[in-house]
């Protein structure tokens, strides 16, 4: 260090940051689905991927082959997301929204222990095949895995937002998405689709657990993923894709640059509020999140 | 979250006050003399914690209808700051260490409600999320919160109340009791006073509070403050009657989440409630625990039986908020009023 | 359900005095002078998501006056109301209520304005008893603090007193003595409603503003309504702005009616005069336009 | 079972819950409470080592028929690693007959037990961990942080590093940094490093990981930024292997990471799979099947399907083993004690008495079959922890390979260290120090 603002390593944490706040989105896209058709906030979403994780590896070291084992776990996950709409969705329709928070902290421990009680609680290693030797671009070092890991989400954004736009199913969620109301009265059935959603939740979950897993090993702190998403939702606003993934940049990039560059004021360590500091600050100049909807209020 | 559970409206009535007498008696009386050293020193006594630190929790989601997730950070709070002014102020009476501490909790609690003026629901839910997280890592990070212990864990001194202490179970356990009595009845009194009627009035419509000319922010910012309070004494319990020795990882988001639950299955907006809800959580976890063994013997290891016991409790959360959202108070009442009709 | 989002901005308001009480009013629009008005609203426009609610509509409601507002869906009649209660601030216009005048009427300040009012959707507290949803009408009078209040004595008993007492009163003036210790959410709709409108007379108001008060009731539950409506302004003289669908009980009823229709006022008088109105009745009757499915604003 | 007959059963069990819950227990059963944690972040650990611990106890009682024909019983209490919990349990089990010892494994439950264990004289033991000031067994009669306490580790990391370096004296001018996870446990020994840094001159950064650990790629930037010849991993959990996956995303050579006691299991490697290839660690028990001890339980054990892991790939794993040590090191202080007072059941006065008094030469050693597995260790009056030695491994991606012989922390550089910690402590709580007459 010359005393020079050291530009490559800024780049070089920016980058990091950036990918990061990827892997956020990516768990932070399970909530939304689930917000913007049924309006409810899944705290149990950092379960399922546990669930959906420990699942794939167990079976995996079971000696099953890689698709097999990925082809029941998307099995496992849809009965699971079925299960629920079942069991506490159904029931508690029309309950106040925070009601239904309340029920999926419920939910996330139901999940957690099952996940655990059926797989045990082993440290279980998750290799995708990707070797992580970093890349080097003019002196910034960027992560191979997290390359991959960027591609995958871009992926499933963009087979998202096609689901969406161009399958019938795609467009009952978004009618359902946009009121409740007249998609009943259109003769939508609810439960079917909040059934297909909380499925497709538990696929997301699915692709977050293996890239999480990945990363930290497949083990019970992957379902504490769930508390590095919620900032990027409040940021993002709960009902937007769009703004998970820029929330999600946001977060990763200003967590990281804080932590690197401010963080050594206090001490270090600050990464762990400095993300909801940020998404507080942000929410108090706009309530209603960075793309999410603002509604006028019925009375 | 339309709890409708509201405590007697005659609070005067004798029955009332005939059963709080009782058990009262049981409890200052009784207790003392028939319970063993465990019930005291690892049942009675977290009970007596964790109920006030729900009686708190109750007043801001119960009552005012704002679910917080930062209750563990607001104990903390309570418990370090009695530590400090007890340690660097020597001789402070014990009454005023308690109230210093309540308002230490109060003021975090109002700095972190503050976000409650413009954000609802989960929003908010979320946002307190960051009391927990910067509290936790605030004790942890400044070592003089802990009189430079660097692993952050604190030694609370003995309890004694102008020279009487109260520094065997049994008077750790009285004391608890005394604390709890006085602020339970405080909030009684509270939350049938106008004031409670405000924080039912925002939770039930926001809109028509603000209309009839209700406070709603300042009642917010009350209901954060007095919320805070009664969480912090709850943590100067915990750490100073019960525990005895805190580290900040103690108060985390799990005990948060503990909290919330208490008072989801005791009963939201009952002060009963609380006791009802802490009261359960306390005694659940040994009872299933000791059923496994004695049901499965060694079958299970204590691993299988801690799952269980999770995935037992996160179900009667949801049980509890399908089948009976008015929690343990409602079907207590329920079954009182069929058993004794007459009351 | 999703209606999760952050309060409104919040409220700012022009005292008074800010705003000189004829020079504000659009060019070319000669507004009446009227002191007996307790409530004026003067060229109100408002629009949501480019839809427009309401444009250029007047409105004077003079005291001791039962006014309705009646009109089609979507015509705009609880845009208007909400404009008056200061839940909406219209795009243009300002409203007067006792000689103020407000761009934006302050919500918060509404029960101290004397403005009380009932919801087209019930807005009880429902976790609280009858008694204590009137007790609670009368918390603009409230001074103690929230220390004072646990103590119990002092100012905080007689304040507890004296909204006790009033809240009886206007129990016994409802006919609700038998359910005053209900929980209110578990009471029949119609009673809902009763208790609203007791809620809002507790303070004793000036205006009332009741959006739509019969809406969902039986004929007899109708007529019970009325009646107290009509007691009330009888018995406390006081001002009544109601929106109602049902042109029966609108005209036996009120003194003035106003018709809204589209989103302007084409009619504004006593139920005879509007009732002969022909442009009320091509709105009624005759010419059709698709009011039904255009949304209600509000 | 009859719907009351379980209600029954049920009634019962509830009372059992309520009233005091005292396990069976016979003038001639030593009882053995187990903290243990089986799930929570931690599990990995308490499985390892609690199953290691009961392995060794069972296979005691049944190839040996007890320790002198005293019974060894146990009973499982799940903390979850937290300290709540471990005072739950420690209220609840601390009623039984016959307590032989508590091993919490948790330095916060440790701390917690301070004064508690002291007054109902039952001894605590740490292995491998615990508050560094209760090696001073003037001052802490009760407390036994055995084979090496935070300072022993960290001044035989410095000690090792200065060995690969070609001596200590080339330690100045290298730079170190120390990676600690957010909690008690890791902060405990950032003032033993800062002394160290002093002496050797090399230059010193130490950089805390929030709990969980499970994002570090700030600290890991930072890392990168200042260069260090080496990086020590004081880790716990899941923060272990996103170290050394973050080391290899950042190009940080995973040879020059050294993990310390809590960061050198299989369970800390294996989920960062390859990127951990490389990657030192420091032991005080080498992992492995091969040795005498092992052999038996398996045989005795895991053949008839006795054992208590699950998994039996992780028979010989780093926390089994460790569980096993800690299990020669109970009973055989239990075997001590009775030597004074008798073979019979003993208070926790009379087992402390037999802690203090552990003497384990390596011919004692290879004959309880722990050749290799354990060092010789002697605790006396004043020094609680015994001996401190150490070896270093590398885990080649399959199995962890020994690179070190035994290497000995600094003590005498130490001890002041210690001492000044524990009179800190006794001057707090007002405790005359005991004076250890030997």
């Amino acid at each position: 260090m010359d005393g020079g603002f050291d530009w490559s390593f800024f780049v070089e944490v920016l980058t990091g940051g950036l990918l990061s706040g990827v892997m956020y989105s990516l768990v932070a896209i399970g909530f939304v689905l689930i917000y913007k058709t049924s309006g409810v906030l899944n705290f149990a979403q950092g379960s399922m991927v546990l669930f959906a994780a420990l699942t794939f590896v167990s079976l995996l070291e079971k000696g099953m082959p890689f698709a097999v084992a990925l082809a029941l776990t998307l099995i496992a996950m849809i009965l699971l997301g079925l299960a629920i709409e079942r069991a506490v969705l159904r029931p508690l329709v029309n309950k106040a929204p925070i009601t239904l928070f309340m029920a999926t902290l419920g939910l996330a421990y139901v999940i957690e222990g099952s996940a655990q009680l059926i797989w045990g609680t082993q440290v279980h290693g998750l290799d995708l095949g990707i070797e992580d030797v970093p890349l080097e671009f003019s002196g910034v070092l960027v992560s191979t895995f997290d390359l991959f890991a960027a591609g995958v989400a871009a992926v499933m954004v963009i087979a998202l937002t096609l689901f969406f736009r161009y399958t019938r199913v795609g467009l009952a969620f978004r009618a359902v998405a946009d009121d409740q109301f007249a998609a009943l009265a259109v003769g939508l059935r609810l439960p079917h689709i909040w059934a297909t959603v909380w499925a497709a939740a538990g696929i997301v979950a699915l692709v977050a657990g293996l890239l999480w897993g990945a990363r930290l090993g497949v083990q019970f702190s992957l379902s504490l993923i769930v508390l590095k998403a919620l900032p990027v939702l409040v940021l993002g606003g709960f009902d937007s894709i769009a703004g998970a993934i820029v929330g999600g940049l946001i977060i990763g990039a200003t967590e990281k640059l804080g932590e690197v560059y401010i963080g050594d004021y206090f001490g270090g360590g600050i990464e762990s509020w400095l993300a909801y500091a940020v998404a507080l600050v942000f929410l108090l100049i706009k309530p209603s999140g960075l793309f999410g909807q603002k509604l006028v209020e019925r009375v | 979250m339309t709890a409708v559970t509201i405590e007697s409206r005659k609070p005067f009535s004798l029955p009332g006050w005939a059963a709080t007498a009782a058990v009262l008696g049981v409890a200052y009386v009784g207790v003392p003399l028939l319970a063993s050293n465990y019930v005291l020193e690892a049942l009675l006594i977290p009970f007596l914690a964790l109920s006030l630190a729900a009686l708190g929790l109750n007043v801001l989601t119960g009552y005012a209808g704002m679910v917080s997730l930062g209750s563990a950070a607001f104990m903390a709070v309570g418990a370090y700051t009695a530590y400090n002014v007890a340690l660097r102020l020597p001789g402070t009476p014990l009454p005023l260490v308690l109230a210093v501490a309540g308002f230490a909790a109060a003021a975090i609690g109002l700095l972190f409600g503050l976000p409650s003026l413009r954000l609802r629901g989960f929003y908010l839910a979320v946002s307190t999320l960051a009391a927990q997280f910067f509290v936790q890592w605030a004790l942890t990070k400044f070592d003089w919160f802990s009189n430079g212990n660097s692993s952050g864990v604190i030694d609370t001194p003995p309890l004694s109340v102008f020279g009487i202490g109260f520094d065997g179970t049994i008077g750790r356990y009285l004391f608890a009791l005394t604390v709890v009595t006085v602020i339970t009845f405080l909030v009684h009194r509270l939350v049938i006073s106008q004031t409670g009627r405000n924080f039912i009035a925002i939770r039930d419509n926001e809109t028509a509070a603000r209309v009839i000319g209700v406070p709603v922010l300042r009642t917010k910012l009350l209901a954060f403050g007095i919320s805070s309070f009664i969480i912090g004494v709850a943590g100067v319990l915990w750490a100073f009657a019960y525990l005895r020795t805190v580290e900040p990882a103690g108060f985390n988001l799990d005990r948060s989440f503990q909290i919330l639950f208490i008072i989801i299955i005791g009963g939201l907006a009952s002060i009963r409630g609380a006791f009802f809800g802490a009261a359960l959580i306390v005694v659940f976890p040994l009872v299933l625990s000791r059923l496994g063994s004695f049901l499965l013997g060694g079958l299970f290891d204590s691993g299988v039986l801690d799952m269980s016991q999770r995935i037992v409790l996160g179900a009667l959360i949801i049980i509890f908020l399908i089948a009976e959202p008015d929690g343990l108070v409602a079907l207590w009442d329920r079954f009182r009023r069929r058993v004794f009709p007459g009351t | 359900m999703g209606v999760e989002r952050g309060a409104v901005a919040f409220e700012h308001w022009a005292y008074p005095h800010d705003l000189p009480l004829e020079a504000e009013a659009d060019e070319g629009v000669s507004l009446p002078v009227d002191h007996e008005a307790i409530v004026a609203a003067h060229a109100i426009s408002i629009s949501f998501g480019g839809v427009k609610a309401l444009s250029d509509v007047d409105l004077t409601v003079r005291a001791g006056q039962i006014h309705a507002i009646i009109g089609p869906n979507g015509a705009g009649k609880s845009s208007l109301l909400n404009v008056i209660g200061g839940l909406y601030q219209a795009d243009h216009g300002t409203v007067s209520i006792s000689g103020r005048r407000f761009r934006k009427v302050p919500t918060q300040r509404l029960a101290r304005l004397g403005v009380a009012r009932t919801f087209q959707n019930l807005a009880l507290f429902k976790g609280l008893s009858v008694l204590d949803n009137v007790v609670t009408g009368r918390v603009s009078a409230a001074r103690a603090t929230f220390v004072e209040n646990i103590i119990g004595l002092g100012r905080a008993r007689r304040e507890e007193e004296s909204a006790r007492a009033a809240a009886l009163e206007i129990i016994g003036f409802l006919d609700l003595a038998e359910v005053k210790d209900r929980v209110a959410g578990t009471l029949p709709y119609g009673i809902q409603k009763r208790v609203e409108l007791a809620r809002a007379l507790v303070s004793k108001p000036r205006l009332v503003l009741l959006d739509e008060p019969m809406a969902g009731m039986t004929a007899t539950e109708k007529q019970e309504m009325a009646q107290f409506v009509k007691a009330t302004r009888d018995s406390f003289g006081t001002t009544i702005i109601l929106i109602e669908h049902d042109i029966g009980v609108v005209m036996g009823l009120s003194d003035r009616v106003a018709v809204l229709d589209y989103g302007r006022k084409i009619a504004d008088g006593s139920p005879e005069e509007v009732q002969k109105d022909q442009a009320v009745i091509d709105a009624y009757l005759g010419v059709a336009h698709d009011g039904e499915s255009q949304q209600e604003a509000a | 079972m009859s719907f009351t007959s379980k209600l029954r059963s049920f009634a019962l069990a509830t009372a059992l819950a309520l009233s005091v819950a005292t396990p069976a227990a016979w003038a001639d059963e030593q009882y053995f409470p187990l903290q243990s944690y089986r799930v929570g972040p931690y599990a990995a650990g308490g499985t390892g080592f609690f199953g290691g611990f009961i392995d060794y106890l069972n296979l005691v009682n049944i190839r040996d028929g007890g320790v002198n024909g005293v019974k060894l019983t146990w009973d499982e209490c799940e903390t979850q690693y937290e300290v709540e919990r471990g005072v739950e349990c420690y209220e609840r089990q601390k009623t039984a007959k016959n307590v032989a010892a508590f091993n919490p494994l948790s330095l916060g439950i440790q701390i917690a037990l301070l004064e508690r264990a002291t007054a109902d004289k039952i001894p605590v033991i740490t292995i491998d961990h615990g508050m560094t000031a209760t090696s001073d067994g003037r001052v802490f009669p009760y407390f036994f942080p055995l084979l090496m306490n935070p300072p022993s580790e960290t001044s035989a990391i410095i000690n090792y590093i200065g060995q690969r370096e070609g001596g200590l004296d080339k330690l100045k001018g290298k730079k170190v940094v120390v990676l600690y996870h957010g909690s008690p446990y890791g902060k405990e020994t950032i003032p033993i490093y800062e002394l160290l840094a002093e002496k050797y001159g090399f230059e010193l950064q130490q950089i805390e990981v929030p709990h969980p650990g499970s994002d570090q790629q700030s600290q890991w930037l930072t890392i990168r930024r200042l260069k260090p010849d080496y990086v020590v991993l004081r880790g716990w959990g899941v923060m272990n292997p996103v170290a050394i996956k973050s080391a290899q995303k950042v190009g940080f050579p995973v040879d020059h990471l050294i993990g310390n006691v809590w960061s050198n299991s299989e369970e800390d490697v294996i989920p960062a799979g390859s990127a951990a290839k490389g990657y030192i660690s420091l032991i005080t028990q080498p992992s492995g099947t091969e040795f005498p001890v092992v052999q038996e339980i398996i045989k005795t054990l895991y053949d008839k399907n006795l054992g208590n892991l699950e998994d039996k790939k992780r028979i010989g794993s780093v926390y089994h083993n460790l569980g096993i040590v800690n299990g020669i090191l109970n009973v055989e202080a239990i075997r001590t004690a009775q030597e004074k007072f008798g073979n019979r059941a003993l208070t926790g006065e009379e087992v402390q008495w037999g802690f203090e008094h552990l003497n384990l030469d390596e011919a004692k050693i290879a004959k309880l079959g722990g050749a290799g597995l354990l060092q010789q260790i002697h605790v006396t009056c004043a020094d609680h922890e015994g001996q401190g030695s150490v070896k270093f491994q590398q885990w080649d991606g399959e199995k962890w390979n020994l690179v070190s012989d035994w290497i000995k922390p600094d003590r005498e550089l130490l001890r002041p260290v210690i001492e000044a910690a524990a009179a800190k402590y006794a001057a707090e709580k007002n405790i005359t120090p005991r004076t250890c007459a030997e």
